[in-house]
């Protein structure tokens, strides 16, 4: 995927425009992340040579042990033809609003953009999980109480239509 | 929230920073023997510091407020990587006393002093009363003073030069330099129309005005019991619009008697509030006077703590780690001794001709220096990508010899050797700094480089 | 030819060497403020040493034998170069009588010690008759014997084990090792068949057996008048086939007593031959016995020089210069201080997996480890092609710290740092090394590295 | 120009079983230095990135002030057509057997292979610099009494078809 300068500004405009809360665009040579709300912020970044979420094919191991946890993670979504939702930051991933409820979402279950997934929990705090587009939940990726890093993949939807 | 509740632990720590720090730590920690889990921005998810730590956990987007300033993102990804003790490096949080209390509440040990001396320290005010409490010695100032008259009276104490400055406002106006007493009418008369114009406030005062300073600062560490050690002086005048570029230890060509009161004054300032970690308090020299005054602590590893290291042999992020663990300190002050002379040079991903303008990118061939005496702590490497996001230090390189001069010499022998492609840098730059007559013959002082002709090729 | 004829002179050094030795002496020139100019192989026109000085001179093809040993083109680049100095470096002609006279002859002053001591030390039975001149001890042995009655005589004063040897031949035929006397008449009798089956000479004499020895060595540096200063030993006993792999300042876990006599041995060696340069004096230290004898004296810089420089703070190739120059030694034995300890692992290109086959080639990628306490010499850089010609030595991974076991973590974090890539090196091997409980507890001796298990990936 | 490896070894093997004194051959990625006599040996060396004798063009300038004094000289031989001579060794190059004679060879002399083209001293022991084929001086490189470096071009010629 080759984009150029201009092509990059007219993007991060349209979508900064739109009402969309957060977007994620990881290629092999940079990452754009735009997010609405706390943590507003339009990252332009580049990409690490062993991603974590190369879209094209599974990371390469790290050339030495301490390679990051993301990077040991599942097959991309992307070739699947699944829309990914990533953890919007560190902490603790919850499947449901409190213990013993109904969690958000289940395997089969159909997504709504903007629903929530999830939560994300760091020091006593509760960031809810949105998706981001619709579709049906075809993979949950981590478990009730499980830590997530920030950007790691939670949940993978079939997209509908 | 009592710091004393328990027994401080440091088995494993997060590395809550990026760049040359994130690396300088983890090495530490493996001095020490301690593990090491490193922080980080998806910028810097491959970094040399992640890739040489345990774990690296990826705690935000490359945005620093959104990554490394986060606390709970910080305090977060010490739980989820295990450990006991979060090392803030410098800049981010290493002076938040927010994430130090964040540390006693989720039991951590926070790797640098308690947040009661990051609050004291944190605001000017408090910083100079406890200074004057040490019986440090503070910049000379007034009060508001009420005309010219009172004015004069008070000059004829502080000493000329002295600069008159509005009580309220800032940014140099109604600022002057006053250097006799016959000049101070009508300057006294200007400042006030100005400072009415500028601030809508007439109030005036006056400080000594120090035409020439000298940026000296003193390594300290302390057990928290009041037990207070140096480790020398540096020299940090060389700099560019507040930056420093170039730093020395120890401070060269201070009369002894000075350099004694400079170190005493910091030692007392930091045993007077039972300092607990590695820090170092900077100080303000006047040369033409011959005197000088506080002007912070800095309550965190500074980034020119390496030349320290190679004149003491001393590891001061080892020993911070120590002290953070609660080991008592490890030396007598008779124990440290202070040899030869350390100068660093920092080299910037900044283009010299496009007014410093950072230059972030792909470095495509990376040589640096080695050998005997040489030192260079960086986290980069030929491939790796200098993200824009963030400072543009990428090297010091240091250099130890038994006299100044031996070490300029190498010094600069090593910047000649520096190779870094792909990415403008200052290290021409910063070696012909090195070649300038008033370096050599320490002319030089805190505005020095700044009115120095702009070198040419 | 006199030597005494003119004040010597070092101005301008001619390097007449190569690799990271080459580049090493370019530095220390620079250090002391002399011009360097380097005599190359076409193989090595654009290594780092030629590009760093002031000026590279070809001398010949890459094959050593019509380039780096040639002394006439070594002179006569000294000459083509404006230099008055030559440093040799170590190997190739660093030891040779031949181009010292060829100095004095042509006007030059050779940085090393002179051609007298050179012949003195080169040939191994004088070299021992000045050992035991000066009273240093000597690997005790006998002469031929004529039965093993003799033999028994002679083994109950050397004590037990001895090594009978045939007093013509070698390569280990007809020696055998006795470890009590009642072994003795049959030993003795092989031994006289193999070596008559094998030398046709039924000679044989005893050696006293080192079952385990260390190799520890001492640094000295004289100024000619007989004052000679040491600078501590070093351990090198983790060899290969009897190359040096791992060396380390001060030699550890040496009883107080014996550590002085090696020392006090060196200095009263060198200083009863007036030496007049920096050299080592090599003895073995028999481990079970607690007694060491006198090995061999190199006169010249050693390889595995930098742990001392990093335990002593001194640069021992500048004050080889200064010595070279007619300078007086700059301290007093008690000047000298020896402090924390230091390691040095040797990376060589040499692939552990196919026999340490040499492997040469493109080095595509290279990022030596840096920061704290670590040092790095090496002439090599991303792109470098090392040439096939040479020593397989690219790089000297040097960590000091305050004491053995955080050099040694310090070293282990260093070498896991150290990236090499396009060729195969010992990196991972010698990292393996430090990590041997043996060499933890310094229970290694110069066959330990031989007689251990390969390690396994 | 490009040599297999074995096209390299079959080369190597031929200039051995001749009776040539001296071959060198140089390529931007190796040399190979053939000589009989005192200093035998056969090379096969890489040839350093700033070379400085590429057939094809003249060297780049080395990266840092201190380049070999080779790296800076005349222009390269073989574009022009022409066979160079180099100095066998470093050494003083004189063009004549003593001083006052006639020089060994002038511009426009006629050379043939295994004529004395001028002399090398390093150390009082002067060897001669020998033609390697025939042809007619068409530039003499260095003065009588210059120093010069081994592999050093002292002498082009045109070679005679």
């Amino acid at each position: 995927m080759h984009l150029a300068e201009k092509d990059l500004a007219a993007l991060i405009r349209a979508v900064q425009d739109s009402d969309v809360t957060r977007f994620d665009l990881v290629t092999p040579d940079f990452e754009i992340h735009i997010a609405r709300g706390d943590d507003a912020d339009t990252d332009v970044a580049p990409l690490p040579q062993s991603s974590t979420a190369s879209p094209e094919a599974p990371a390469a191991p790290a050339p030495v042990a301490a390679a990051p946890a993301l990077a040991a993670a599942v097959p991309a979504a992307a070739a699947e033809g699944l829309v990914e939702i990533t953890a919007p930051m560190i902490g603790i991933f919850y499947t449901a609003p409190e213990p013993g409820a109904d969690p958000f979402v289940a395997l089969g279950s159909t997504v709504e953009a903007g629903m929530t997934v999830g939560l994300v929990e760091a020091m006593k705090l509760f960031t809810a999980v949105e998706a981001g587009a619709g579709g049906i939940v075809e993979q949950m990726l981590v478990s009730n109480g499980d830590y997530v890093e920030f950007g790691q993949p939670l949940v993978r939807l079939r997209p509908t239509a | 929230m009592s710091s004393t509740a328990a027994p401080p632990r440091v088995s494993r720590v997060l590395i809550a920073n990026r760049g040359e720090i994130a690396l300088r730590v983890v090495r530490a920690c493996r001095t020490v023997g301690v593990g090491a889990v490193v922080a980080t921005s998806t910028a810097d998810l491959d970094s040399l510091a992640a890739r040489s730590a345990d774990r690296a956990l990826c705690i935000g987007p490359p945005s620093a407020a959104a990554s490394y300033l986060k606390v709970a993102a910080v305090v977060t990804a010490a739980q989820m990587g295990g450990c006991d003790a979060i090392h803030p490096g410098y800049g981010f949080l290493a002076e938040s006393p927010e994430l130090a209390d964040a540390c006693v509440e989720e039991g951590l040990t926070f790797v640098g002093p308690s947040a009661r001396l990051l609050r004291l320290f944190g605001s000017k005010v408090s910083a100079r009363e406890a200074a004057r409490a040490a019986g440090v010695p503070l910049s000379a100032g007034t009060e508001e003073l009420a005309d010219a008259q009172a004015a004069r009276a008070a000059a004829d104490e502080l000493g000329y030069p002295v600069l008159i400055k509005p009580v309220r406002g800032g940014g140099g106006k109604g600022m002057r330099v006053v250097s006799a007493a016959e000049e101070m009418e009508a300057a006294f008369a200007l400042a006030r129309q100005e400072a009415i114009a500028a601030f809508g406030d007439s109030a005036l005062y006056l400080e000594r005005w120090v035409a020439r300073a000298r940026h000296v600062e003193v390594q300290v560490a302390g057990d928290g019991t009041g037990t207070v050690l140096h480790f020398g002086d540096r020299d940090c005048s060389v700099q560019r619009r507040q930056q420093k570029l170039v730093e020395e230890a120890p401070a060269p060509a201070l009369p002894a008697a000075l350099q004694d009161a400079i170190r005493e004054s910091a030692v007392a300032l930091c045993s007077s509030v039972r300092y607990n970690s590695v820090g170092t308090v900077e100080f303000l020299v006047d040369v033409d006077r011959g005197d000088y005054f506080f002007l912070e602590v800095n309550p965190r590893i500074q980034v020119e703590h390496g030349v320290t290291e190679l004149v003491t042999g001393i590891d001061l992020v080892a020993l911070q780690l120590r002290l953070a663990a609660g080991e008592p300190l490890p030396w007598t002050q008779d124990e440290v001794r202070i040899e030869g002379a350390a100068i660093e040079c920092r080299v910037n991903a900044e283009d010299p001709d496009l007014g410093f303008r950072p230059s972030p990118g792909r470095i495509t061939g990376w040589h640096p220096p080695t050998g005997a005496g040489v030192r260079v702590d960086s986290h980069c490497e030929q491939g790796y990508l200098v993200p824009p996001f963030y400072d543009s230090l990428i090297a010091k390189v240091m250099a130890v010899a038994a006299d100044r001069e031996a070490a300029i010499t190498r010094l600069e022998g090593a910047l000649a050797e520096f190779r870094c492609e792909g990415i403008a840098t200052t290290t021409t730059l910063v070696g012909r700094i090195l070649a300038e007559p008033d370096f050599h013959a320490v002319r030089h002082h805190t505005k020095w480089l700044d009115t120095l002709p702009q070198p040419k090729e």
